[in-house]
C-alpha cells in the first residue's frame, strides 16, 4: 500500500498538469485528493451522474444524497455550476467537452492503452463511465501507482487485463516518477522519488526512452 | 387527479417476466416505494435496466434477493455484492453496458431511433459480437436502443398533469427511462397544481409520464431512511 | 378554394376525433383552425421548435418573437407549459410520445401513405418536421380538401408526389367524406355534405369500400 | 471575463470554406449581430447548417445576397425564396435533412457519435443512397452525424463563465449546434455574474461555450428589428 504521503505526492503532481478554468473529470481514489492541491487555480470538476462544477463535501448538516458525486459521496455545488441528465452528461464526455480525465489503471502499455475495469478470473462487474472518458476526454492523465499489490509492473509490454478502449492516455504519474506516452512508446520525463533509472528499469516491464529527465526528490 | 395512482394499482400494472427501465444511480433517484412493492410481490423473471442494482438490502437490492429478478442490464454492479455473488452462481444473467451508452440507448429507444455508432468500447471486450463502422474515418461500434414494458422513476415534484422535476444529480438516468417505457411510473415526493412548476424549470414533460405514485419514504439526514 | 365554411367544418370533424388530454401537433392551414372547436375537450398542442402546451395568439403588446409555433406565428403557454430544445422535441415526436398528428396532404395513397412535402418539378426545398410526423405520431390524420385546385383527387392509388414515409395515415377527413386507411385499403365512413356515393366515385381515384356510413349533412 | 470578445474579433475565427452550424428557427433565437459581420466581411465558401436560411434579407439570408455561401444543409428553404431561387440558378448547393434527423445528427456530432438509424423518410427520396438496416423487425435509415468549424448561437443570457439561458422557443437548434462545433461563439443580450444563473435553469453549460459576443439588435414589439 502506498502512504498517505505518497498518495498526496502523486496528487500535487497531477494538479500542476492542470490549468486554469479546465473541465476536469476526477476518478476514484488518489484523483480525489487532487481538488486540495491546485494552489489557487480554478478547475470545473465534471461529474458523471450529472454535475459541471461540483464544490467540496458540505457539513454533515447540509449533506443531500440527491446531490452526490459519482462515487456516491454527497458533494456541494460550486459557483456557476450546472445540472443535466445521465445522457446529456455523456454527450459532455464522449463528445470531448471535457479537458481532463485522471483516471486510475490496472496496467497501461507502452503507447498508454489503458486497462482499469476488469481483471481476469475475477468477478468485477462493473464499468461505469471508465471507457466512456476513456474514448471521450481530451486528456487523459492515469494517476497510479507504479506497481500493482502483487508487486508487479502496471507498465506492461502488452496488456493483460482486458483493454478500456483502442484511445491512449497521455501521461502516467506514480509515486515514483512521470511517464509519457507517445506513437514511439513509453518516455521517461521526471523521477519523484530517490530510484534510479536503473532501479526503474528493473521494476517495470516496458521499455522506456528518456532525454531530459527532471529529477524532482 | 387522473395520473395519481396507489402503488398497489401500479404493481398491476407490471407482468411477469417484464422489462423495468429502473432510474436512479446509487441510492440516488431511486423509486424505492415501487421497488419495495415488487419486492414483496411475487413477480418474477424481470429484466432490470438500471445503472447499478442499488445497494445490498436496498432499492434493486431488494429485488434481487426477494427472487424477482432474471436479467440486470446496467453499468456498475460492483458495489452490490449480493449482485456478484448470485451471477457467479448462475442465479442471475447479467449484462454489462458502459454507462455512457446506456444511458444513450435508452434515449434512442424512447426516441425512435434504432441503435447508434459509439466511439466508446471500441476493441475492448464489451465490443465482442457488436458491429464495427468505419465513418469519416474513425471506428465505431452499434449499439442498439434499449425499450421496456414499464418505466419506474423517481421525481421530486410532480404538478398534476404529470410534468416533473428532480433534485439536483437525483435527476441522473430518470429523464431517460422515462422516454423509453411503454408505461411510465412516477414516484414523487410531492405533487403541485398545474402551473407551479415554471415551463422552463420542468425536466420531463408530462408527455412521458403515464401515472404518478406517491414516495412513502422521507428524508432524514439527507438521505430516504425510512418508509412510513 | 375553399370556403371558410368547409374549412371550418373540416376542423370540427378533426377536433371530434380528439379526446381530452391528448398530445396533439397540429400542422399549418386547417388544422390551426381546431383549437376553436374543441367545445371544452382540453388538449395539448404540441409545436415541434420546443414547446408542448401551446396556447392562443397574444394580444400585440404580448407578442415576443421568440415565443413562436412551428408556423413562426406569436404564441402564449398554456398552463403546464415545458419548454425543451430541437433534439428533444423530436425525441418526443419521432419516439411516440404525440398522441396524434394532423397534417395536411398532396396526395394520399389508398392505404393511407401520405405525400406532403414536394412536388415533381417544383422546386419546394423544404420537409420541415413533416417526414418525422408521419413516422413517430401514435395516430395520424388527414385534413384536407379532397381534390387538389387543378380538380384532381389526392386520394389516388398510387403516389405520383414523394412519399414523406412508409407510415400510413389513419383518417382523411376532407369537406365531403371522411376514409378510414386498413390494411384492405381505403374504407368510406362518413358523408360530410350533399355529395352521393356514386359522385364521390367519380370524383376519386381510388376504389373504396363502405359498411355502415354516417351521413351528416 | 475572458470569453467575451467584439465580433470582429470572433469574425476572424471564421475561415473561408469553414462550415457553420448556426441556431435559430425562422428568427427565432439566430445570432443576428454575427451574421450582419460576416455578410460585411469577404468570408466565402461557406457552408452553413441550419434548420432554415432565415427570410429575404433577414438572417441568414443576408449571407446568401452577400455571397458568402456555398452549401446550405437545412430542413425548410421554402420561406426564402432568395434560397430557392439561388438553389434552381445553380448558385447554392442546398442539402436537405427533416427537421429532427437534423437536430440528431447535429447532437451526434457533438456526442462522440458516429451516427444513428432513424425511422423518420425511410422509403422517401430522402433516403436515396443511404444505408437501409432492420433491428429487431424494424426498418431504419443510417444518418450521419453533422459536425462544423464554427457554430454560431444566440442565447438570452450568459453568466461570466458561459452558462447559457434562452428566451422561451428561441432554444430551439442552438442547444444541439453549441455542442457541434470545433468553436463555439455565443451571441447574447446580457451577460450576468456567475452565479446569478440558477444550475437548474441553465440549458447549456459553459464547457460547450467558447466566446461570448454582445447582440447589437435591440427588441422592439416582440422582435430584433434594429441594430445599435
Amino acid at each position: 500500500m502506498l502512504s498517505q504521503s505518497e498518495r498526496i505526492k502523486i496528487a500535487k503532481r497531477v494538479a500542476e498538469e492542470l490549468k486554469e478554468g479546465q473541465i476536469v473529470n476526477l476518478g476514484v481514489g488518489i484523483p480525489t485528493l487532487i481538488p486540495d492541491y491546485l494552489e489557487g487555480k480554478k478547475l470545473f470538476l465534471q461529474s458523471e451522474n450529472g454535475l459541471l462544477g461540483m464544490g467540496p463535501t458540505p457539513d454533515k448538516e447540509n449533506v443531500n444524497m440527491d446531490l452526490i458525486s459519482a462515487s456516491k459521496k454527497p458533494i456541494t455545488m460550486d459557483t456557476g455550476a450546472s445540472l443535466f441528465d445521465s445522457s446529456d452528461s455523456f454527450v459532455m464526455i464522449r463528445g470531448g467537452h471535457v479537458d481532463v480525465a485522471i483516471l486510475g489503471a490496472l496496467q497501461v502499455d507502452r503507447y498508454g492503452e489503458i486497462a482499469n475495469w476488469a481483471v481476469p478470473g475475477k468477478t468485477i462487474l462493473g464499468v461505469g463511465g471508465a471507457m466512456d472518458l476513456v474514448a471521450g476526454a481530451k486528456q487523459i492523465i492515469i494517476a497510479s501507482t507504479l506497481c500493482a499489490k502483487d508487486g508487479k509492473s502496471k507498465l506492461v509490454e502488452k496488456l493483460h487485463f482486458p483493454s478500456s478502449g483502442k484511445r491512449r492516455a497521455d501521461l502516467l504519474i506514480t509515486e515514483h516518477a512521470v511517464f509519457k506516452f507517445t506513437n514511439e512508446g513509453t518516455e521517461l520525463i521526471e523521477i519523484l522519488s530517490d530510484i534510479s533509472i536503473e532501479q526503474l528499469r528493473d521494476m517495470i516491464d516496458v521499455e522506456f526512452k528518456y532525454n531530459d529527465i527532471k529529477i524532482i526528490t | 387527479m387522473e395520473k395519481l395512482i396507489n402503488t398497489s394499482k401500479a404493481l398491476d400494472l407490471i407482468n411477469n417476466g417484464d422489462t423495468l427501465l429502473v432510474g436512479g444511480f446509487g441510492l440516488s433517484g431511486t423509486p424505492l416505494t415501487m421497488l419495495d412493492e415488487i419486492a414483496n410481490s411475487e413477480k418474477h423473471d424481470l429484466t432490470v435496466v438500471s445503472n447499478n442494482l442499488g445497494e445490498t438490502g436496498k432499492g434493486l437490492g431488494k429485488l434481487l434477493l426477494s427472487g424477482n429478478l432474471k436479467k440486470a442490464v446496467g453499468s456498475y454492479f460492483t458495489t452490490n455484492r449480493d449482485a456478484v455473488q448470485a451471477w457467479s452462481d448462475g442465479e442471475l444473467q447479467i449484462e454489462l453496458i458502459p454507462q455512457g451508452t446506456l444511458a444513450e440507448a435508452v434515449r434512442c429507444g424512447g426516441a425512435g431511433i434504432g441503435g447508434f455508432y459509439t466511439k466508446t468500447a471500441v476493441g475492448t471486450k464489451l465490443a465482442e459480437g457488436k458491429e464495427e463502422k468505419v465513418i469519416d474515418g474513425k471506428t465505431y461500434i452499434l449499439e442498439k436502443a434499449i425499450k421496456g414494458d414499464i418505466s419506474l422513476i423517481k421525481a421530486l415534484k410532480a404538478d398534476t398533469i404529470g410534468n416533473l422535476v428532480y433534485d439536483h444529480t437525483a435527476r441522473n438516468f430518470n429523464a431517460v427511462m422515462a422516454s423509453a417505457g411503454k408505461v411510465v411510473i412516477a414516484e414523487v415526493d410531492e405533487i403541485v397544481e398545474a402551473g407551479e412548476l415554471h415551463p422552463l424549470e420542468i425536466v420531463t414533460p408530462h408527455a412521458y409520464v403515464d401515472y404518478i405514485v406517491l414516495n412513502k419514504y422521507v428524508k432524514k439526514g439527507g438521505a430516504y431512511v425510512e418508509s412510513v
